[in-house]
């Protein structure tokens, strides 16, 4: 287990290694979106029986968005004339502000945090509806009719999901007593017969009921990170590519970043809280450390993510919202309930 | 008369290392419209789809003008479509690029001389790098003329609207 | 003057400055925007002052509810574009009467409240204002949860589809 | 759903259930939909490990059929000038000048074994109006004109693809052209003037006897409704 904590290593101040911190996140990101980006494409070459990028830089393309990171950089700014400049200025830096402020609360190791709040999990829904409103913003200030439709579906789908994603996450806070992610991350190392092995994560712990509960974040998280089977807001078919229509180059580049920021956002909330984040499946793979560990988890589903994508067809706009009102929140209130019951029993 | 102003400061090694990484990244992510107007439209879907995998070279399809590089005028450009596409031309964002596939948007193709509804070649109202010829071109062809675009990319010293 | 003090007085002005911007916009939207920056700056402080499950609230009603449903019902309005707002007052001396009550109520409410200069140490309050919710306040939180029911079944029974037959 | 495959002669492989309690048909609903992705899912991960499809182009390449149409080529030493891929090209876009040689010249014998009656002093084709339908392959009466599988011909301007296949320098055409009208007019001049106004005289009456090329090259209306 990775008991290295840098704030004792290197004598630091709180703020300096909170600062240092948000420039690692800052760079983690960047790095992680062009990975992502060129895993994506990857993917879907292959679910498609294609090769995807192979041509540049050399073998399997590897500099594919390194190029395309460049080249968004180096394209004309154009914001259109009857666009409301200040807002379309504003709008991309909002949406991947909100996305990189939840970054701070999230645990790479057990001490490896930007900060460890007492109400991490709250702090992390309340950052990521700030979201919806950069949206709206860049939809609105487009003046754009394709772009003003991506921000209202995007933001009615986001509000509507962050109810299910809420009652889920309740859950494993249920089971903790607390809303921090570092105690929760604790609270999965034991619990039921051996300490250390993966059995104790939430997910496994009440069988059923916190299985449903993951599979219930995970399907909604799609919706709040408007990846297929719910990207209507962005669906290239009906609009031509939702709320960033008329963003080029750098602003446009932004919004990628934090579309992938995103995904890595709900993949690394889902296995800090139901997988047990920086834990190691067994106490004989604890010499393996605790941020390996998170990213892989992270990875694999954000893989799981990127399959879902490229295997199912985009729902209607009254389907998402008939899956999400009778389907998702039925279940996952009667999942809370349950949970709550056992956890006053099992406290007596 | 003014020196034209990339010309400002010579040939020197940072200016053409810089100068040639950029054209270097221009040239790997070539991302044209979704935009198809006739059969020619056909081959382009079916260059970009498994067989051929336009994704290779890294080009993919972009759905809004304002997030693509080049156009591929790919069909029939009638008279009344024409506005359009010098609409969705200007719409890019510079630098950029157009490809002019098939016959009837290199010079009208049969419609040259009695066609009263086509415009005869779509370099009458947007600048066109490339000429595919073909009716339609095979795929294979189209990927040709984007390599012939990709070298385009590489060999200009300074692309338009640095 | 520490850290904290240069932050409240930074998050303070970003409030009162933003808050400005609401009431004095010329265009409505723009004041729709700028409250999200009156409702950062109001979390903000509430952090400060060691309220952290408060701030946190603060963002997800104002912010995720709240203001997105503003948001809304402004884009929904039609003819929004050109829309100008009467700044001017009509009845100055009428509106003078409450606001300079109240204006001056708050005045001396600060002026003359004995404000304890040491800040209470940074504890989390989440635990102690679910303790306080389900045992102390109870009936005031039921009371609110009725309310909300009661104003979901108006809103379900106003937006459902209507009958002709049901409507006489 | 079941219907449809029954229809189709496939075989049923899952069945919806179905029941009259609506709590447990919405559960069913939901096992449904929770079930029919994962087989989605796994009808994804078989592809995953599949050879791609994919011919890397440049590298290698695909077979193209012989009877493919791809390109217009023209074998010049074949070609005895009789125009006929000319007048029937639809899209009129080969453009052939030919001059019957001067007196005592001889212009030797074709591969193909007949004699080389006419120069062939341009033979310009359009390669970026032609619509490869194949009808000049398909007239030509020594098999000098046909399609060949080469696509790879993509240029920077549109002046490099209209190609003269014809081995005169524009030079020797005119020179070649000259030759044969000073030769034509010295032999109208030398002939008497009886039988040109024999043929000339019932000629508004006849049709002409080459339809064909008549409504090949007929002209369509202009844009502002004139004929060219």
């Amino acid at each position: 287990m990775s008991q290295f904590n840098p704030l004792e290593a290197f004598n630091l101040p709180i703020v300096y290694w909170q600062i240092i911190w948000a420039g690692i996140i800052v760079a983690f990101v960047t790095v992680f979106a062009l990975f992502a980006v060129y895993l994506e494409r990857k993917i879907s070459a292959y679910a498609q029986d294609r090769m995807g990028p192979m041509e540049t830089g050399g073998w399997q393309g590897w500099a594919q968005t390194i190029a395309d990171a460049l080249k968004l950089l180096l394209k004309e700014d154009i914001i259109p004339e009857l666009a409301d400049r200040r807002l379309f200025k504003l709008a991309p830096y909002i949406v991947f502000a909100g996305s990189l402020g939840v970054m701070a609360v999230i645990p790479f190791g057990v001490n490896l945090i930007g900060t460890d709040l007492n109400i991490g999990l709250y702090f992390i829904l309340a950052l990521s509806s700030t979201v919806v409103i950069g949206i709206l913003m860049a939809g609105w200030a487009s003046n754009n009719k394709w772009a003003l439709y991506g921000a209202m579906r995007s933001a009615a789908q986001m509000v509507s999901y962050e109810i299910p994603i809420g009652l889920s996450l309740m859950l494993p806070v249920l089971l903790t007593g607390s809303l921090s992610m570092i105690d929760i991350t604790n609270a999965q190392k034991s619990g039921i017969l051996a300490d250390g092995y993966f059995w104790n994560w939430y997910i496994f712990r009440v069988p059923p009921f916190t299985l449903i509960a993951f599979i219930l974040y995970f399907w909604a998280s799609l919706a709040e990170t408007n990846r297929t089977p719910f990207d209507i807001p962005e669906a290239e078919s009906e609009l031509v590519s939702g709320y960033h229509t008329e963003y080029t180059g750098i602003r446009f580049a932004m919004f990628f970043l934090a579309e992938y920021a995103n995904m890595f956002i709900v993949a690394a909330i889902a296995s800090v809280v139901f997988l047990g984040g920086p834990l190691a499946p067994a106490p004989w793979l604890n010499w393996i450390p605790g941020p390996i560990w998170m990213l892989l988890k992270s990875l694999v589903l954000v893989f799981i993510q990127m399959w879902l994508r490229w295997t199912l067809p985009r729902v209607r706009v009254d389907q998402l919202m008939h899956i999400c009102w009778k389907i998702f929140l039925p279940l996952a209130l009667v999942n809370f309930i349950v949970i709550a019951t056992l956890v006053v029993l099992w406290q007596k | 008369m003014t020196p034209p102003k990339e010309g400002l400061y010579g040939r020197n090694i940072l200016i053409t290392n810089v100068d040639k990484l950029f054209r270097w990244a221009r040239a790997s992510s070539i991302w044209p419209q979704t935009f198809g107007l006739a059969c020619c439209a056909i081959e382009m879907m079916a260059a970009a789809a498994s067989r051929f995998d336009l994704d290779r070279f890294g080009v993919f399809m972009r759905p809004s003008p304002r997030q693509s590089d080049a156009m591929i005028i790919s069909g029939t450009v009638t008279l009344k479509m024409a506005s359009r596409v010098r609409r969705l031309y200007e719409q890019m964002p510079d630098p950029k690029w157009v490809i002019s596939m098939g016959s009837c948007a290199n010079s009208g193709g049969p419609y040259w001389e009695g066609g009263y509804h086509v415009l005869k070649g779509v370099d009458l109202i947007i600048p066109v790098d490339v000429y595919i010829p073909g009716c339609p071109p095979r795929p294979e062809a189209l990927i040709d003329g984007i390599l012939e675009l990709q070298r385009i990319i590489k060999e200009t010293e300074h692309n338009r609207a640095i | 003057m520490n850290f904290q003090d240069i932050a409240i007085l930074f998050f303070g002005l970003l409030t009162i400055l933003s808050a400005t911007f609401v009431t004095f916009s010329p265009k409505i939207l723009y004041s729709a925007f700028s409250l999200l920056f009156t409702f950062f700056g109001v979390a903000a402080l509430y952090l400060i002052l060691s309220a952290d499950f408060l701030a946190a609230t603060q963002v997800i009603v104002y912010v995720g509810g709240i203001l997105i449903l503003i948001i809304f019902g402004v884009l929904l309005t039609a003819r929004i574009t050109n829309l100008e707002i009467l700044e001017q007052t009509q009845q100055r001396f009428i509106a003078l009467l409450p606001i300079g009550s109240i204006g001056l109520g708050l005045i001396l409410l600060i002026l003359f409240t004995n404000w304890p200069i040491n800040l209470l140490p940074n504890e989390p309050t989440t635990a102690t204002i679910g303790k306080k919710l389900i045992l102390t306040y109870v009936i005031a939180f039921e009371a609110s949860s009725v309310l909300l029911i009661a104003a979901l079944i108006g809103a379900v029974r106003l937006g459902r589809e209507r009958n002709d037959e049901n409507v006489q | 759903m079941a219907e449809m495959r029954t229809a189709l002669g496939m075989p049923i492989t899952h069945q919806t259930k179905t029941s009259k309690n609506p709590i447990i048909q919405w559960i069913l609903d939901v096992w449904e939909g929770f079930y029919t992705v994962l087989v989605g899912m796994g009808v994804t991960w078989r592809h995953f490990f599949r050879k791609p499809f994919t011919v890397q182009y440049p590298h290698e390449k695909l077979n193209i059929p012989k009877q493919a149409r791809q390109r217009v080529h023209v074998d010049i030493d074949l070609c005895g000038g009789c125009l006929q891929c000319d007048k029937i090209c639809p899209a009129g876009i080969i453009k052939i000048v030919t001059a019957k040689p001067v007196a005592g010249e001889d212009l030797g014998v074709r591969p193909n074994g007949k004699r080389r009656a006419l120069h062939i002093a341009e033979f310009t084709i359009d390669h970026s109006k032609c619509l490869y339908c194949g009808l000049c392959e398909t007239v030509c009466n020594d098999d000098a004109i046909y399609m060949i599988p080469d696509f790879q011909y993509t240029t920077r301007s549109l002046e490099q693809l209209v190609v003269n296949y014809s081995r005169y320098s524009p030079e020797e055409r005119d020179r070649v052209v000259a030759a044969a009208a000073a030769e034509k007019a010295a032999k109208q001049a030398s002939k008497p003037a009886v039988p040109q106004t024999k043929v000339s005289d019932p000629q508004p009456n006849i049709p002409s006897p080459s339809v064909d090329s008549d409504v090949f090259n007929e002209k369509c209306p202009g844009p502002d409704g004139e004929f060219k």
